[in-house]
């Protein structure tokens, strides 16, 4: 019996990296639940602005790299990110402006939005691609872990390893301070409160002085700085490579939604759900279960609840029961 | 079924393109430059011509006005014009012809955004409260405009509807319809605007709170603030008014004083219920 | 007979989609080899080879097929494509087989196109996966593995490829502790690392693609230290992926079609900085551009029917081996009615239904570099 | 311009379009163009009936789309000799099981009262059941898979492969989705807006996993191929003399009329399909039902406090919409003659289709037809409109230029880019869609 | 005819409606006044099925009805307008007419196919009737009109419109005065009492317009927080302290500052 061992591969194999993958997640639907939130539409184009800011990150980063800049054991993408923001606000408020805006002044329905969004996500998409191409790029330097599982193996000198990456932490780092920041900002300061009053009823903010325009700018600046964070942050991560952006989509807006729309803190909470179901439930217990119990009794099983076949479908079925039983979400977002 | 009873937007989806908070008008466009034209009452919509969008003309010049520290009320038949003449003194609605003015300036190109900087107040008969935001937030996106100490002006708010102060931390959304237009008008109180203006504010509230409102409005107008209300409690509301106007398919159809209007037996048969 | 001065070839692989990054490189390799053919001035009567590309979006078939009618309408004499195997099957039945058009894959591996009905249109100058599997078992066996891990890219190819492995492994006396699927492009793979390294084994096999699932599960394993060394079947062998990976890669191996390092060497020298021709089935896509124009020269025609029937002669023994770089002298050989053998970038040898019958070249990652250690 | 005169004239820009196709390339690519453009058609109305009519956000379009393709398998592929034997009939007998069980639980559930007792009862109960099930179906499912894996290694079908019985399959398509769709309405059609959306998305996806990896149904990712087909097949009229005569004698080569014959057996088939739905939406939709449908779609509560059964409807039309996508599904795949559950995407079987819908103009039934044919005309030739628009960007630039030769590497991603920027031009002089609800 | 034992109606910790008890007479238009707030409408919303009861029950005739939906409701003849308008905004005012009788053969799918002479003959009485009801609205000139773009007391009318399209058994009406012109009002009023005298329609009316109320309403009952505070005829509750203190009022203390 070794629950120390049991316990470090959980959290080697389970914990740390859902928490981590829930944490990009909740960093991409907090952007998408803010456009939601304000601007009230979907946004199908946020995995590809993603994808444009981690570009121009990624491309500064390069910069910064054959200038020989570091930032020592820190990535120096994290130098090259306040750039990657500047270009993707740049970029969110030029499609505003040649884009939205018209829709806003015609008053479309919120579905005109989301599938003229899409033709954003395309166009988005093509000038990506052209830019840096279709393929994986790596920019990522500095120090790997901050612990690795070999040099956890060999101070404890446990079996199991226990690693930990330089980029996980500072995605978890960054989404707890985010989501706090964008709640007080919504709901303490004036700017945020006139946001809500604008998503709540565009005509009387007017009547109350808000100007709609500089609602619906500040909204985007925020969701470019939110976009590429959360777009460099994963990039790091994993890699970068424009396809994989839009298939982030899916889970992104999962999160956003089990959380409940609209709300920053269900989209944190969304994150980690989504992130821990699709880990879990497709969990091999074996190594686990044979650290428990006796020997003697030690599974030959996989004890499997599930194939990873279906760990999408998992998470997916996952959020369809939360929704039955809060068909807003966790944190009652909207349903307008 | 839906939990909130009161929700007006039908299907509660906004994909379903309600036009909750979209109003059909196409307001006047940001960027009029006001100009100063002499004379007049304070506020004043002078012989207003238009409609929505490119429909049919909804009101034929017609012509409201109201000066300092009075109180001016506008009576009709449902239908007749009298939200639309308001939301054309606001700017909600490109006008054909005619004019408004303000404090004796040509405001008639400005937007509404602009004329709220210039000091006016606006209570609209419909979606009138944000109903996502607590009640204390919808007061505070009153004074949005204001950057002095809100916080006297709330603390009057909630002496005049106490039931609002009980409410204060309640979705806005989650209120009684009387509740509700409480909010409305307190929201537009808390504004301190030059002058303001009401479409209906007493419509669903009890008669104590519609006593109290009328009594707020008569100590507002008489501290020098213009006051443009429509009201279908007519006889209650031209007791208290300094002039009154009767719409009738957009026209003016009759103009006096509060009493003239309820004295006058024609106007009471057709429009004040005898 | 009387032929155009053109040749047109349609090159109908997925330039957008998943495999996108590796659509570029292939679609160049055969472009090579239609450069290489006009520059010779000796195939037919100093034909121009004109490519024309089209896309698959390597997943869709609707797509597929009507670009492939697009390139018919446009009068290509052949088709180098599709790409992956689903749609390969889908322009095969609708596009190929209707209008008798020959087509010849680079790329698509799934052993079901081996029994398809094809009517002698359909070839492939990639080996099915059948056979990889074979050779992945024995390569396991001869470096004393017992026990692997095993995952697959959710589509025919990897789960082709994973059956393959697993049942020829398992004949062999070695256990498979665990098979679990992949889908490729997603943003995260702790789920299936963590059933992996449940399951343990000596080394994990990736039956995956190099800049898709596969490279996101191998950065998973090496991140939390569940597995150290790798098994890697040919979508997983290119130059990026030691690249992407870094130095922890050093020590895996696997296989990839292909033989002798002549033939790739030339190619590679061909291409230059211009592409990378070492990315997957590009050598394969070279080859399968040669043997269109070597199939036509033969048969002095670009009519499919009759250059059709040419193509397994031109691929195979008897005759003169002919690597690339030299389709001009085997043009010349053809034209006097001598025979070739032609063996390309990737020792092309075609079996059976018109398929590669399958060399393949042994890999092992040393000093963050892709190192051929023998072939089988 | 009148609306009739209006949209008249843009369903003629769409035919003109696809003639063009016809004059510039080929009959057989524009004849594709049609074909696939009557099955997108179809898919866009049973989306138009779902979003225009009654305002449900159905983004599982995918999977229904896919259960009509399996519907096809189903229906028209013969029985594997031997797998019934082996491990069919235990397949069904475990299916037989959970339906059992299932009752039996609802029953337990139904006698004992509420409590702990119950709840642990009823868990019991389950988590038995569930390993008891699949200790009786996964034997079934190896034996099945084990039958000659690489070209069947499935169950197969009923074997309607005998001319028009084919199409057979595609009512059992729109049946097969119809059953699907009422399950997930029963459970889901309570959420609103874009949590329906995700619902609904997430059981699309779900659908497809299960297609990518029980084997034993359809063969997975390993696909069917080779589809039996309600028309000739090309070769066989090739082979046909007395066919080839008569292509002869209307100056075609028996290839070039054997592929277009086809296409056009097709293409009567589909419009006949499509005419027949049209005919029946439209009448729908210009009804007291229409009426109760579109007073559903604006106010709900309304609705409700005015007798309607508002749960009840939407569950009927979502249904519906489904089933046509169903149909729609199993005809592209006995289109394509092939079931390969690795192609269905979210962006090309759901929001493609949501674009035609929304640009062809949603609620009417016209517009979601424009559409279908519309997008699909685009989404097909954009390619070379971005080939030819790279080559305009270059023309100027010198030969062997870097640049130039990246522009035109990139060309094939500006199929996309070109398809987002027509798509917002449309949009943009047509905010309400080409044929808006009136 | 309608029975309300004890019903509670809970928002979170606030109770809405806190033990209701009272019974609606057949055959009379009783009326339910006070504050703002007081729970009317969510009485109201309770009885139609909108929302659920937290405990307690209402009966019909007898049967019990707690819980049911309102569409079931609306068949067995209990009828209800919005003190918020919920027109079918974008549907003209006539159509958000037609829609609302029950049972019609064209809501059949099958009809709409193969059944279009039965439909066309209902929908031409159908139309009949609703112009009728829209004449007397005095609206009739927006029988084309879409109900979203009509006037905010229009769609007041058009409410109370939908529920003489169908024989009700006891129509529920909420604030349908508010925002109604008075003269229309009258009218309004005397068209409630001949349904009440000539169709035996029960009403239950909310209105904070007194003079309305007495003009039709025997009995009253007076609400506050969430219980049946009075009950009886208009003049017995207008006398009544707690009402006055906590409904009526006393009038306007600023009466002296009206000038001119
Ligand atoms: N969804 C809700 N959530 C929380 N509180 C609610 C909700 N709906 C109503 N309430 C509260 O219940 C109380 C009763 O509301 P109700 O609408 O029944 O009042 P009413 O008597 O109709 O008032 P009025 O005359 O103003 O229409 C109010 O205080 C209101 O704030
Ligand atoms: N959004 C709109 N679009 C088009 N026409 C409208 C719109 N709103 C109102 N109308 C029309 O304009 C006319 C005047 O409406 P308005 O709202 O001004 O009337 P009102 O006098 O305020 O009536 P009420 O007392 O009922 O509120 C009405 O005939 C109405 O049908
Ligand atoms: C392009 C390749 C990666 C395709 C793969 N071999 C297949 O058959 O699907
Ligand atoms: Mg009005
Ligand atoms: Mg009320």
């Amino acid at each position: 019996m070794d629950f120390l061992n049991a316990f470090i591969a959980l959290s080697n194999f389970v914990i740390i990296p859902a928490v981590a993958y829930g944490s990009q997640l909740a960093l991409g639907a907090l952007g998408v639940t803010l456009i939601y939130g304000i601007l009230r539409f979907s946004n199908f184009a946020h995995g590809d602005t993603m994808a444009f800011g981690a570009m121009v990150t990624v491309l500064m980063t390069w910069f910064f790299q054959a200038q020989g800049v570091s930032l020592g054991p820190l990535p120096t993408a994290l130098l090259a990110l306040p750039f990657g923001i500047l270009g993707c606000m740049l970029l969110v408020l030029v499609t505003d402006r040649a884009v939205y805006r018209f829709y806003r002044a015609q008053k479309a329905k919120p579905v005109i939005f989301v599938i003229v969004s899409l033709g954003v996500t395309f166009i988005l998409n093509g000038i990506v691609r052209f830019i840096i191409g279709p393929d994986d790029q790596r920019f990522l330097d500095g120090e790997r872990f901050i612990i690795s599982a070999r040099t956890f193996r060999e101070m404890t000198g446990l079996r199991e390893g226990l690693a930990f990456k330089t980029t996980q932490g500072i995605t978890i780092v960054t989404a707890v301070v985010v989501v706090a920041l964008l709640f007080w900002f919504l709901n303490r300061t004036r700017t945020g409160k006139s946001m809500r009053a604008y998503s709540d009823n565009e005509d009387l903010a007017l009547l109350s002085g808000i100007n709609p325009e500089r609602v619906v700018m500040v909204t985007w600046l925020i969701v470019a700085a939110l976009a590429t964070t959360a777009g460099v942050l994963y990039g790091l991560d994993k890699s970068f490579k424009p396809f994989t952006y839009f298939q982030l989509l899916l889970p992104i807006f999962a999160s956003a939604i089990v959380g409940g729309l609209g709300n920053p803190l269900g989209a944190i909470a969304g994150g980690f759900v989504i992130a821990f179901s699709e880990v879990t439930v497709t969990y091999a217990w074996k190594k686990v279960v044979t650290y428990i119990v006796p020997e003697e009794v030690a599974p030959s099983g996989l004890l499997q609840l599930l194939s990873t076949d279906y760990k999408f479908a998992v998470s997916f079925l996952i959020l369809l029961i939360v929704l039955l039983f809060k068909p807003t979400g966790l944190f009652k977002g909207k349903a307008v | 079924m839906s939990s909130d009873p009161y929700s007006d937007r039908g299907n509660k989806d906004l994909s379903l393109g309600n036009p909750k908070g979209m109003g059909t008008a196409t307001p006047v466009t940001s960027g009029g430059r006001a100009a100063p034209a002499p004379g007049g009452p304070f506020l004043i919509g002078e012989a207003m011509t238009g409609g929505y969008g490119s429909g049919p003309d909804i009101l034929h010049e017609c012509t409201i006005a109201v000066d300092r520290g009075e109180i001016a009320v506008i009576v009709g038949p449902n239908g007749a014009g009298k939200s639309t003449g308001m939301k054309a003194v606001f700017g909600m609605l490109n006008l054909r012809a005619g004019h408004v003015r303000l404090d004796g300036e040509d405001i008639t190109a400005l937007s509404p955004q602009d004329r709220v900087a210039k000091g006016m107040g606006f209570v609209p008969q419909t979606s009138n409260i944000f109903t996502s935001m607590t009640v204390e937030e919808n007061l505070e996106m009153g004074a949005f405009i204001r950057t002095d100490d809100i916080r006297p002006t709330m603390q009057q708010i909630y002496d005049l509807f106490p039931i609002l102060r009980d409410k204060r931390w309640q979705a806005a959304g989650e209120l009684s319809g009387g509740q509700r237009q409480q909010v409305a008008v307190g929201r537009a109180l808390m504004t301190q605007p030059k002058v303001l203006m009401l479409d209906e504010p007493t419509a669903g509230v009890s008669p104590i709170v519609m006593d109290e409102l009328f009594d707020r409005i008569i100590e507002v107008a008489r501290t020098g603030i213009p006051i443009l209300m429509v009201e279908q409690n007519a006889r209650q509301a031209l007791e208290i008014a300094d002039k009154g106007y009767v719409l009738v398919q957009g026209r003016n159809a009759y103009t006096g004083t509060g009493k003239e209007l309820l004295a006058d037996p024609e106007v009471r048969k057709s429009f004040l219920g005898g | 007979g009387g032929h155009a001065k053109e040749v047109k070839l349609g090159v109908l692989i997925g330039f957008t989609g998943p495999i996108e990054s590796l659509a570029g490189p292939m679609a160049s390799g055969a472009e090579l080899a239609m450069q290489e053919a006009t520059d010779s001035g000796k195939l037919l009567d100093a034909a121009k080879v004109i490519p024309m590309r089209a896309d698959t979006g390597c997943i869709d078939n609707g797509l597929s097929t009507s670009n492939g009618e697009r390139l018919i309408a446009e009068g290509v004499h052949g088709i180098i494509g599709g790409d992956c195997s689903g749609v390969t099957g889908a322009i095969l039945q609708n596009v190929a087989i209707p209008n008798g058009m020959v087509m010849i894959s680079p790329s698509a591996t799934s052993p079901g196109l081996s029994t398809v009905e094809d009517n002698d249109l359909f070839f492939r100058t990639a080996p099915s996966d059948a056979r990889e599997g074979e050779v992945m078992a024995e390569v396991l066996q001869d470096r004393g593995v017992t026990s692997i891990a095993l995952t697959y890219t959710n589509n025919d190819y990897g789960k082709g490829l994973a059956d393959a492995i697993e049942s020829n492994f398992k004949k062999i006396g070695g256990e498979v502790t665990i098979v679990a699927a992949h889908e490729d492009g997603k943003a995260d793979y702790s789920a299936e690392m963590g059933a992996l390294a449940s399951a343990g084994g000596d080394i994990l096999v990736v039956a995956g693609y190099l800049d898709q699932g596969g490279l996101g599960i191998i950065n998973a394993a090496l991140d939390s230290g569940a597995f150290e060394t790798f098994g890697l079947p040919g979508g997983m062998i290119g130059d990026s992926l030691p690249a992407n990976v870094g130095s922890a890669l050093n020590g895996s191996y696997g296989q990839i079609a292909g033989s002798g390092g002549e033939g790739i060497e030339k190619l590679t020298a061909m291409a230059g900085d211009a592409f990378d021709a070492t990315s997957p089935y590009t050598p394969e896509s070279y080859d399968a551009a040669a043997l269109f124009m070597l199939a036509m020269q033969a048969a002095d025609s670009t009519d499919p029917a009759e250059y059709g029937p040419k193509i397994l002669e031109v691929a195979n023994a008897p005759g003169e081996k002919i690597y690339p770089g030299e389709l001009g002298k085997a043009f010349d050989i053809l034209r006097e009615g001598g025979d070739i053998d032609y063996v390309g970038a990737s020792a092309v040898e075609l079996i059976g239904p018109g398929e590669s019958a399958g060399t393949y070249r042994l890999i092992e990652v040393k000093d963050g570099e892709n190192a051929t250690i023998g072939f089988k | 311009m009148s609306p009739t005169v209006k949209n008249t004239m843009l369903f003629a820009i769409v035919a003109l379009l696809i003639a063009l196709v016809g004059f510039m390339q080929s009959w057989n690519s524009a004849l594709v163009i049609v074909n696939m453009g009557l099955i997108s058609a179809i898919m866009a109305l049973g989306v138009n009936l779902q979003w225009g009519f009654a305002g449900l956000f159905n983004v599982g379009i995918m999977g229904f789309v896919a259960l009509g393709g399996l519907a096809a398998v189903l229906v028209g592929m013969p029985a594997t000799p031997g797998a019934f034997e082996a491990g069919g009939w235990t397949i069904l007998g475990a299916f037989g099981f959970a339906v059992v069980a299932i009752f039996a639980v609802v029953f337990v559930r139904a006698r004992m009262a509420p409590g702990l007792a119950r709840k642990l009862v009823v868990l019991g109960m389950l988590v038995a059941g569930f390993f008891v099930y699949r200790a009786l179906f996964d034997p079934g499912v190896e034996s099945v898979e084990a039958i000659n894996p690489a070209s069947t290694g499935y169950l197969g079908g009923l074997g309607f492969d005998e001319g028009l019985w084919v199409t057979l399959a595609w009512p059992v398509g729109g049946l097969f989705a119809a059953a699907a769709a009422w399950v997930i309405g029963k459970t889901a059609l309570g959420l609103r807006s874009d949590y329906l959306a995700i619902a609904t998305l997430g059981i699309a996806e779900i659908i497809i996993a299960v297609l990518k990896n029980e084997d034993w149904l359809s063969r997975g990712v390993k696909n069917v191929i080779g589809m039996p087909r309600p028309t000739p097949f090309e070769i066989e009229l090739q082979n046909d003399p007395a066919f080839v005569e008569r292509a002869a004698g209307l100056g075609f080569t028996a290839v070039e009329a054997s592929t277009l014959y086809v296409k056009l057996l097709y293409a009567g088939l589909f419009l006949i399909v499509l005419l027949i739905l049209l005919w029946m939406a439209q009448r729908a939709l210009n009804s007291p039902w229409g009426r109760m449908m579109r007073a559903i779609r604006d106010n709900e509560v309304a609705a409700e406090a005015m007798g309607k059964d508002v749960t009840a409807r939407h569950l009927q039309i979502f249904v519906l919409g489904s089933a046509i996508c169903g149909i729609a599904g199993a005809m592209m795949t006995t289109l394509d003659g092939q079931l390969t559950p690795g192609t269905y995407q979210p962006l090309r079987f759901t929001f493609l289709v949501w674009v035609m819908v929304i640009v062809g103009g949603s609620g009417n039934n016209f517009g979601a037809v424009l559409g279908g044919f519309l997008i699909w005309f685009l989404w097909v030739q954009v390619e070379p409109m971005g080939l030819w628009l790279m080559e305009l960007i270059t023309s100027g630039m010198a030969d062997g230029s870097p640049l130039k030769a990246h522009l035109i590497e990139s060309a094939a991603h500006m199929r996309l880019f070109t398809m987002g920027l027509v798509l917002l031009l449309v949009l943009r002089f047509s905010p309400r869609g080409l044929i808006p609800e009136r | 005819m309608i029975v309300v034992d004890d019903l509670h109606k809970h928002f979170g910790g606030f109770h809405a409606v806190d033990g209701a008890s009272l019974e609606i007479e057949k055959g009379m238009i009783t009326g339910l006044i006070g504050p703002n707030g007081a729970g009317k409408t969510t009485l109201f919303n309770v009885i139609a099925g909108v929302l659920e009861p937290t405990s307690g029950r209402v009966t019909m005739d007898g049967e019990d009805i707690t819980g049911l939906p309102p569409h079931t409701l609306f068949h067995k003849g209990l009828l209800r307008t919005f003190q918020i308008a919920h027109e079918f905004s974008s549907m003209t005012c006539r159509e958000n007419l037609m829609m609302v009788p029950g049972y019609q053969s064209g809501e059949t799918l099958w009809n709409t196919w193969f059944g279009r002479r039965r439909i066309a003959d209902e929908e031409r009485a159908l139309k009949a009737k609703a112009d009728e009801v829209l004449e007397f609205l005095t609206i009739e000139h927006l029988a084309e009109q879409k109900a979203g773009q009509i006037s905010g007391g229009q769609k007041k009318l058009l409410e109370l419109g939908r529920t003489m399209m169908v024989d009700a058994k006891i129509v529920f009406l909420d604030e349908v005065g508010a925002g109604v012109n008075r003269t229309l009002l009258n009218t309004i009023g005397d068209a409630i009492i001949r349904l009440n005298q000539n169709r035996g329609y029960t009403f239950v009316v909310i209105e904070h317009d007194m003079d309305f109320i007495g003009r039709l309403c025997d009995p009253v009952i007076c609400m506050a927080e969430g219980k049946v505070l009075a009950e009886g005829t208009l003049d017995e509750i207008k006398a009544n302290e707690q009402v006055i203190e906590a409904y009526l009022g006393t009038g306007l203390k600023n009466k002296d500052k009206v000038g001119a």
